[in-house]
Parts: C-alpha cells; structure tokens; sequence
C-alpha cells in the first residue's frame, strides 16, 4: 500500500522524463512479468506462448483500429478476446493430452513459432520484418478536461501504472483464493490434486487464459507507447527475457517479478552496455539467479527476514 | 447396495494385477481387504478412485457406473482414496493443505458462484464453513498441534494422518484408505484406531486395504482377501483368517 | 522437376544430418542426465568459429583444424558441465534455462569477438561429383558420410562395447546401474562432454559448407529437438532418421510452398508427433 | 564379513533407522524381517550407499565403507538384489547378466559364471536372447538374482526377492537360496514373509519403525509372539 502511494507520487519528485520513460516500460513489462508469473510460478507450467500473447495483442490491437476503425481501448479488448481464444485453442490442446514441464514448453513455444511466422510473412497485413510504425494515440477521459489524447510520459505513467496495480490486484485475489489454491496443488502435486477434487485441466486453462489475457493487454498498451511494432515481440528471446524477469525478481510473491522487471529495464540504462555485453550480462543473470539464488531477489530478502516466501 | 464392483480386472501388459474381483459394500460398512503385497490391493484402490481404467468389469457408486471416470469427478461424487505413502503439498503448512482440499466443500456449496467470490474479499458463509470444517477434521485427527507446520517436518505418522485429514475435508462418503497403518508405530496405530471409530461413528462408510491382519481385524465388520488379484475369501474378519487359503498366501505353503 | 526434387532430397538428407548429429547429443544427454541442454546450438558455433579460425587463422589443414576444433569444443563443454550442467541434473526445468542462459553468454561473446559479419571458408575441397544428371559438391558429400559415419559408430558403440552398454542401462534405471558398479558421476560428465563435441564436429564440418555467424546456433537446436522429438527422445537411431527427414521435408516442401515457412514444417511436426505418438516415431528401438 | 555399527538414517526430519545395529558372519544366512516400510529396504540401501547415514558406521570386510561411494562398495563384492526387481527391461537377459559383471576387472572372461547362473536357472538360459520386460515377475526376479552371481559377490544382500510371487516360483527361488547357502554364499535376506525368511536363514533380526526390536536363531524366533503379532495379528 505504501509502495503503492510512493509510485503514485513519485513523478513528483522525478521531473526527469528519461527516468519516467523507464519506470513506464518497467510497469508495463512488470505486468508482462507478474502475469507469466500466474501460469509459472504459481501453476507450474513453463510456458513459452507469453511472448506470443504480449505480441499477438499488440498487432491485433493496431489491426482492429486501423481494419476495423475502432478505438484503441475497444482493440485492446478485442485483442484481448483474440488472445483468450487462441489460449484456449492452444492450452485445450496442451493440457488435455497432459503435456508436462519440457514438453509442455516446446510445445508452446512450437505454437508461438508459428504465431511468430505468420506475422513475418503475412506482409500485406503486419509489414514483415520491418514492424509498423504507430501514429496514433489512445485517447483517455480525465476529470475536467474531458477526451484527450494520451501523450506525453506523465500521463503513460499514471495509466501503466494503473495496469500494473489492476495485473497485481487481479493476481493477488486469484493466488489468495479457493482458486490460486487449486494452482499451488496442480503445481506441487497435481495427481494429489486430482483425488482430492481438483479439475487439474480446468483450472490449468484458466491459469494460462488470464496470465495471457494479462500479456495481452500489456502488450497493446506497450506498442502504443513504444510507438512501433515488430515481430521481435514474438520471439524466443522476448520469452526468455520475461523468464529472466520473474527468476531474478522472485516467484514467491505476487508483486515480485516486478522487481525483476525493473531490474533488468533499468540496468541497461545505468551501466551502458554494447548489446553484445548486454546479452553476456542477461545470460550471466540468469544462470547465477538459478544456481545461486534461486528464489530469486524477493525470496532472498525474504528468507533474511524470516518471512515464508510461499503463503500459498 | 452403496457401492458395488463386479468382474473388475486389469491386465498390465503380461500381467493380471486384478482378476475378475466382485463385492459390495454397504452403507456404514468398515470393509477391510486384506492380500500379502503385490496381491493386488493398491491396483484395486486406483481402480476405484478413477487413477486406472479398468480392462473390463463395472464399479457401481449409488446406482451409477463410474469406471473409467477422472478421478476428480469420482472425488466429487464421494469416493476419496488416500495413499499408502502418502502424498502431500510439499512447501505448504498443514492448515494449508485442509483449504486445497476444501476445494469440493466450496464447490458444492456455492456451484459457480465460488466463481463471484473471486471479485470479492468475502467468501461468506461457505468459507466460514470451510474453516470451521478443517478446525474439526485437525481436531479429529489430532492434528491440532501441527496446524501451521509444513508438511517438510511432520512425523511419517503424521504425514499419513495428512493424508487422511485431506480425505476427510472432501467430505467422501466412501472412504478408501490404502494401508493407513503401515509404517506406523504401536501408539499411532492406536490412535489411527480411535480415529477410524470415530468416522464410523459418524456414518462413514469406510473401505481399508491393509497387507497385515492384525489391526484391521479389529476393524473391520466385515473381511475380503485378495491373493494374485483375485479374491480367495470373504466373510468375517474371523472367518477370512481361518480360511486356509489365506493362511496358506500368508504363510507362503 | 524431378531432378529438382531429387536434389532437395539430397540437400535435405545432407541438412538432416548436421540436425541429427545435434540431435543426437541432445538425445544422450536427456537420457543420461534429465536435461535438454538447449546451448548444444551455441557449442555447434563454437565449433564452426574455431575450424574456421584453426584453419584461416592458423593455416592448419582442414582435417586438423576440425579434430582441433572438436577439442576445445569439448573442452568447453566439460568447462560448461563442471560449473554449471552439475547441479542441474535431472531437474529439467532448471536445466533447460541454465542452458539458455549459457547461449546468451556464448552468442554476446561470439559477437564480440567475431562481430556478427558472417565468415566465410575458402572452399575446401572445391569440385563436385556428378551422376546422373546430380550435382553434389564433394565438401557435401564427405560432410554427410562423416556425420553418418559418427552417428552410426556411436550407435554401435553403445551397443557393443561395455561402457556403451553401462550408458543405455543407465538410461533405463539409473539405480540398478548404480548397483552394477557404474560410476555415474563420470558417465554423466562424460554424456555431456560427448555431445558438445558431437556438437562441435557438426560445426566445424557445417564452416565448410555455409557462411558463419553468431547466432546459426539458435536454428540448429531447434531443429535438432523438433528432430530428437520428432524419432522419441532416447532413440540413437532415430535421432538420425529424425533429422534427415525434417531436412528432407522442409527441402522438399520448399519447392512446393513458399519457403518463408520452410521452418514451420517442423514445428508441425512437433505438435501432431507430442499429441499423437508422444514416445516418438522410433519407439522401442535404440 | 558386514557390520551395522549404531546406523541412524533420515529422510528429511524423519528418523527411519535407529541405532540399527547388526553383523553378519562370512557363510551365514540372515535375514532382516520386517513390515511394510519398517526400514529393511532403508538399510540395505544404506549398506550400498545409496542412502547416506546421518551417523554410525558401516564395515565390510573389515573395512570401513561409509564413506565410500555406491561403485566402490560394488567393487568390493558387495552386491544387492534390490527390492522390484529393477531389471534393465530393453536388455535382453544374456545383456542383464553381462551388466552383473560390469564392474569386475576380469569382464571379458564371464563365460564361467554366465554357464553357472544359467545352469542355476534353466529358465533363463531358454529366454537369454528375450528382453528382460517381456517376462514375468518370477523369471525377472530370477534375472535380478542371476545378475547378482555375476558380480562375483562377497556378500549378496536380497530385498524381499519373493515379493508378490506364485508360491511355486517362491519355493524355486528358496531352493536356489538354499544351493547359494551351502556353497557358502554370505547373504542377508530382507523378508516380511517371516516364516519364509526363518526357514532361510539361520539368524534373523525383526525391524519394527527403524528399530531392531528382536534378534535371535530362527528357531528361537520362530516360537516368538512379536513374529505371530507381526503376520497374523493373534
């Protein structure tokens, strides 16, 4: 909650517009981070459609405002719906032939290839490689100055930051319900689980539906700001970098992976890097976070204070 | 009848793990079956709970055929098996472990209206229910003590007690309870006997797999014994165990 | 147009085998420690950076330049299996993500050292065979009966030989090896070690052929699941008929469909294979 | 020829062998009788190493082994059947028996002792090129065991090799144990089935929860009230 007010405030005291910008990209892969963190960390399923979701939404969103004519908040819901189809389609298939841990990742991944693929080539449509630029700008109603564009950095903090607190709240109340119940038993014993009542299939697929729906939103909301989009958004290292995020942050609490979010959207922007240095450093990260650390930030500051890093 | 199996069999590949096996059990029955290990008892068990599809024969739960089912749907409908070694949720605490297998309370409680309970912090009455409910199943299986303890620390007795507590919070109206005393001392024995009384009591009808005689004897109204998957005895506890062929399965002559 | 498919056969098969000398290794080594060890496509680049710097370097002829190159590939994976793959063993999930984690490290240093202009071989052994109307380079044709060569010897000596045979027993019950006396610390080191330099040798053979960069890794592993998937994981065998379909199917179906998708023929593969007949098409067999 | 000195074992926080404390003679047949889960199979996965001992101390031959590691005990002829068989199920049996000899010096040269497992048991000798999975329980029980001679063992420690088998094959198995005894085969047999065990062996000792709880001849023990409770529940 304090932290919740400390962000609201902070553009306050940060008149800096290049350190907004980062925490805005933070805020947005944190919901990116925090929602993969629903179907991995707390389900148990490794899966590699995240990217897929995040960047299947943001061409989908674009699409339907400029085939469709529809605004932008009517695409990202639209985007979103498309998004939880295709997790339907693709989770029914995983989940009910039973496909666990490796192949349940390659299989997945297999599925956001072909996303991936079909967006490259299909360059009537998408552009190919080259990715789409993106002119226009959602607009927002604020109290007092009626409909108005959304722009400028200030005012993408303030609704990133929104989506953030909404992917934390939603994930919160799952993970702390009869449900988030059901995905801690799926997770550490799933044919225990099943004889105690538990629809393993069900309540798998409702995992990855809203951790993808989640990605979904995040990532219209990520182009529009980003101001362009590219098929890069579906590809495996954008996968791996959202994996990296919810190791180093933590998979023992909801808000967690958001440490890894920020950490990792910031540091190449402290410590500047050649790209070349930065992948060494990703990679470095990553396995340290697994060898070493493996509970990740939040689970070592965690384990420090004594505090039980999985209240369920 | 309650519950009712009939010409039940399961061939692994080259081998009849269960042949041919037919009883019935009635309501508030204890039914102890009873076989030397690899008899067959445990194949039985997951037979029942959904965990293994028959080769042929059917299981009767209330009037309806339910081989071949998930075993959450068998769970749901009432029958609930716990584990020979018992199978719990590893990083989580006791009390935890009661609430994950609550889950069918609140189902039948609130139908998909659990799904409203989601949006709000409130989880009314049935959660209040659920609580009170684990409160009493950790009462009645004396595992008040260990309520917040994850299951990493817990005694082997009282991990198998787990599982039973786990049982109990699905509310089963058919109990299956695959060797609940092996590996047990003496005095948890006893208690896992008084527990077991006491489910009676309350009008649960209960099934118990065992490979020793001696606890389950006491037990049970009413005996079956197994021996390479097929069933060679069945009676009173007292007249299984005289029965020649079951000594002989024993005894190995 | 028959020629036409006939050649896509022959490029395919010769493809096929570079997937099904990785393949291979990623077969062995999930058998022999529980993990896929994704970095098999960085170890592969490694390989073809040293041939080529062995030999455009150094100026060693060619044959020892890859003998060079597939030792301090496996040196590199031994490296790789003492600070890192060791305590990963059999938990995959960890495993698969130290080994991403690894080609992060080896592509970004890749590209600092080599930077990510492709290289390219002196052609090495230039002319070609021609029969039949089919031209086939002769580079293709040694690489392809090298790599069939090192796969079939591999399945023969597991086979045949004692240690081959401590492998595939360890592979069915890891316990019951352990009780025969084998020493499975050294066996799992060992697979590890093999498969980088089985990696290493499809990479070095590879700089012959094509041009080199940084990051033909990442292509290379996933064909070679898809492949490994594609025959059941565990089989040797077929992890070689595996990869020479897959390089058949996507040569072939590349005249007939456009060849932007040539890379989700596998992928489809994949999917219908994991749904349909998880244990592979090769099942049963070595 | 082995020796448990106080070995204290755990699985986690839970303490599954106390104190256990047992030797075994060179010649001597012994069994180890117990319940489900009472520990046998712990120890003689502790005797192998591969369940380490949170304390006490495991000689064999002479030699403390405690610390040597699951291959080096193998070496030094101390070999155990374990409990379900654990055949190589896609080896054939002739490629079973030879995995047996995997650790001796002289591996080339079984022939000796693949003619004396076979002679032992003539059914294996007519599946030898069948893959150890196709075949029943019994004939992979005599497989596990065949294996073991191969090892040339010292000391053959059998996990429950009766388990869940047709009483004629039980008393084949017991006949072979018989003709192994009296070659002078050191064994230590693991049995719930005591009556079994005590008709075996010439020693036993009961475990119950990790604990020794009785130990004594087989015909002291045969008499004893703790074996009836144990089986028949009187």
């Amino acid at each position: 909650m304090l932290a919740a007010l400390a962000l609201a405030l902070l553009p306050l005291l940060i008149k800096s517009d290049f350190a907004l910008t980062i925490l805005v990209f933070s805020f947005l892969l944190g919901m990116l981070a925090v929602s993969f963190n629903l179907i991995f960390g707390y389900t148990g399923q490794l899966s590699m459609f995240h990217a897929a979701a995040f960047g299947i939404s943001a061409y989908a969103t674009h699409l339907s405002m400029s085939l469709l004519g529809t605004s932008f908040w009517i695409g990202l819901v639209l985007a979103a719906l498309l998004v939880l189809f295709l997790s339907v389609i693709v989770g029914t298939i995983c989940f009910r032939f039973r496909l666990k841990e490796f192949y349940f990742a390659v299989v997945t991944l297999a599925f956001s290839e072909m996303a991936r693929l079909i967006i490259l080539n299909w360059n009537s449509v998408t552009n190919g490689t080259l990715g789409i630029i993106l002119q226009e700008k959602p607009r927002i109603w604020l109290p007092g100055q009626g409909i108005v564009k959304l722009d400028g950095t200030l005012m993408w903090y303030y609704v990133s930051l929104i989506g953030l607190a909404l992917t934390l709240l939603v994930c919160w109340r799952l993970v702390n319900s009869w449900m988030g119940r059901s995905f801690a038993a799926i997770r550490l014993n799933d044919e225990l689980g099943d004889t105690l009542g538990i629809n393993v299939f069900r309540y798998k697929l409702a995992a990855f539906s809203v951790g993808n729906m989640i990605a979904a939103i995040a990532g219209g909301l990520y182009s529009f700001f980003l101001g362009s989009i590219e098929p890069g958004f579906l590809s495996i290292d954008q996968s791996l970098a959202i994996v990296a995020m919810v190791l180093l942050g933590g998979r023992g609490a909801v808000a967690a992976p958001f440490i890894g979010a920020l950490v990792l959207t910031t540091l190449p922007h402290v410590i500047h890097l050649g790209a070349e240095l930065r992948t060494i450093v990703y990679g470095s990260i990553l396995i340290f976070t697994i060898l070493v650390m493996p509970q990740g930030i939040y689970g070592s500051i965690a384990a420090l204070t004594r505090r039980p890093p999985h209240a369920i | 009848m309650l519950f009712e199996i009939s010409g039940l069999t399961k061939r692994f590949d080259g081998l009849t793990a269960v042949s041919d096996v037919s009883f019935s059990i009635a309501q508030g029955d204890i039914v102890g079956i009873f076989g030397p290990n690899g008899s067959g008892k445990t194949t039985l068990l997951s037979l029942i709970a959904g965990m293994l599809t028959p080769s042929t024969g059917r299981i009767v739960w209330k009037g309806k055929e339910i081989q071949g089912h998930k075993p959450h749907d068998i769970a749901a409908a009432g029958v609930v098996k716990t584990f020979q070694n018992p199978q719990l949720f590893s990083e989580l605490t006791v009390f935890e472990h009661l609430m994950i297998a609550g889950h069918l309370m609140l189902k039948r409680r609130l139908g998909w209206r659990r799904i409203a309970t989601l949006f709000n912090t409130d989880t009314g009455q049935a959660g209040g229910d659920l609580e009170a409910r684990a409160r009493e199943v950790l009462r009645l299986c004396r595992l008040e003590g260990s309520r917040d303890q994850t299951a990493g620390v817990l005694s082997y007795g009282e991990e198998k007690m787990l599982g039973v507590a786990m049982a109990l919070m699905c509310e089963p109206q058919l109990l299956l309870l695959d060797e609940p005393a092996s590996g047990l001392g003496q005095s948890e024995i006893d208690s896992l006997e008084i527990v077991l009384r006491d489910l009676r009591a309350h009008g649960m009808t209960l099934c118990i797999i065992d490979h020793k005689v001696g606890f389950l004897g006491k037990l049970a109204d009413r005996a079956i014994s197994l021996h390479h998957g097929a069933k060679i005895a069945e009676g009173t506890p007292a007249e299984v165990l005289s029965n020649e062929h079951v000594i002989a399965a024993y005894l190995g002559r | 147009m028959g020629q036409l498919i006939l050649g896509q056969l022959l490029n395919g098969a010769i493809l096929g085998t570079l997937y099904g000398i990785i393949a291979l290794g990623v077969t062995l080594t999930f058998g022999i420690t529980g993990i896929v060890n994704f970095a098999l496509g960085a170890f592969m680049m490694l390989g073809c950076y040293m041939a080529w710097y062995f030999t455009d370097g150094l100026g060693m002829h060619y044959a020892v330049a890859v003998l060079c190159a597939v030792l301090v590939t496996s040196f590199a994976g031994l490296i790789a299996d003492q600070t890192l793959f060791r305590f990963t063993r059999n938990n995959l999930v960890n495993g698969l993500l130290v080994s991403i984690g690894l080609i992060s490290v080896m592509e970004g240093a890749a590209l600092l050292i080599w930077t990510s202009t492709p290289k390219n071989m002196e052609y090495v052994l230039p002319g070609v065979f021609s029969f039949f109307g089919l031209v086939v380079p002769k580079m293709k044709a040694v690489v392809f009966l090298v790599l069939l060569g090192v796969i079939l010897a591999t399945y023969a000596a597991l086979t045949r030989t004692w240690i081959g045979r401590a492998a595939y027993a360890y592979a069915q019950n890891p316990e019951a090896a352990e009780l025969m006396g084998v020493r499975t610390k050294i066996l799992q080191s060992g697979v590890v070690v093999y498969s980088t330099g089985l990696a290493g040798l499809g990479g070095a053979l590879y700089a012959s052929l094509y041009s080199i960069d940084p990051t033909l890794g990442a292509v290379y592993i996933l064909k070679a699941v898809e492949a490994a998937i594609l025959a059941g994981i565990g089989s040797v065998i077929g992890s070689l008929f595996g990869g020479i379909l897959l390089g058949i199917t996507e040569g072939v179906g590349s005249i007939y469909l456009p060849i932007a998708f040539r890379d989700a023929y596998g992928l489809i593969f994949l999917i219908a294979i994991l749904l349909f007949k998880p244990a592979g098409l090769f099942a049963g067999r070595k | 020829m082995i020796e448990f000195d106080h070995v204290n074992v755990h699985y986690g926080k839970n303490h599954v062998l106390h104190d256990l404390t047992a030797k075994i003679e060179a010649g001597e047949v012994v069994a180890l009788i117990g319940a489900n889960a009472a520990g046998k199979t712990t120890a003689l996965r502790t005797a192998l190493g591969l369940k380490n001992l949170s304390s006490g101390s495991l000689r064999f031959a002479g030699e403390d082994v405690s610390s040597l590691s699951t291959h080096e005990r193998v070496e030094r002829g101390l070999i155990l059947v374990p409990e379900g068989r654990q055949v190589f199920v896609k080896f054939t049996v002739t490629e079973n028996l030879l995995m047996g000899a995997y650790h001796r010096k002289d591996r080339n040269k079984v022939q000796v002792e693949l003619d004396y497992v076979y002679d032992l048991f003539p059914r294996l000798l007519e599946r030898k090129s069948q893959k150890a999975g196709s075949m029943s329980g019994g004939e992979q029980q005599m497989l596990a065991i065949g294996r073991g001679l191969m090892a040339k063992p010292k000391c053959l420690l059998l996990d429950e090799p009766t388990m869940g088998l047709a009483p004629i094959i039980v008393q084949e198995i017991l006949t072979i144990l018989g003709k192994l005894a009296a070659n002078g085969m050191t064994i230590l047999l693991a049995e719930q089935n005591a009556s079994m065990a005590l008709d075996c062996a010439s020693r036993a000792y009961v475990i119950e929860s990790g604990h020794i709880s009785l130990e004594g001849s087989s015909e002291s023990l045969r008499e004893s009230a703790t074996i009836k409770s144990l089986y028949l529940g009187h």
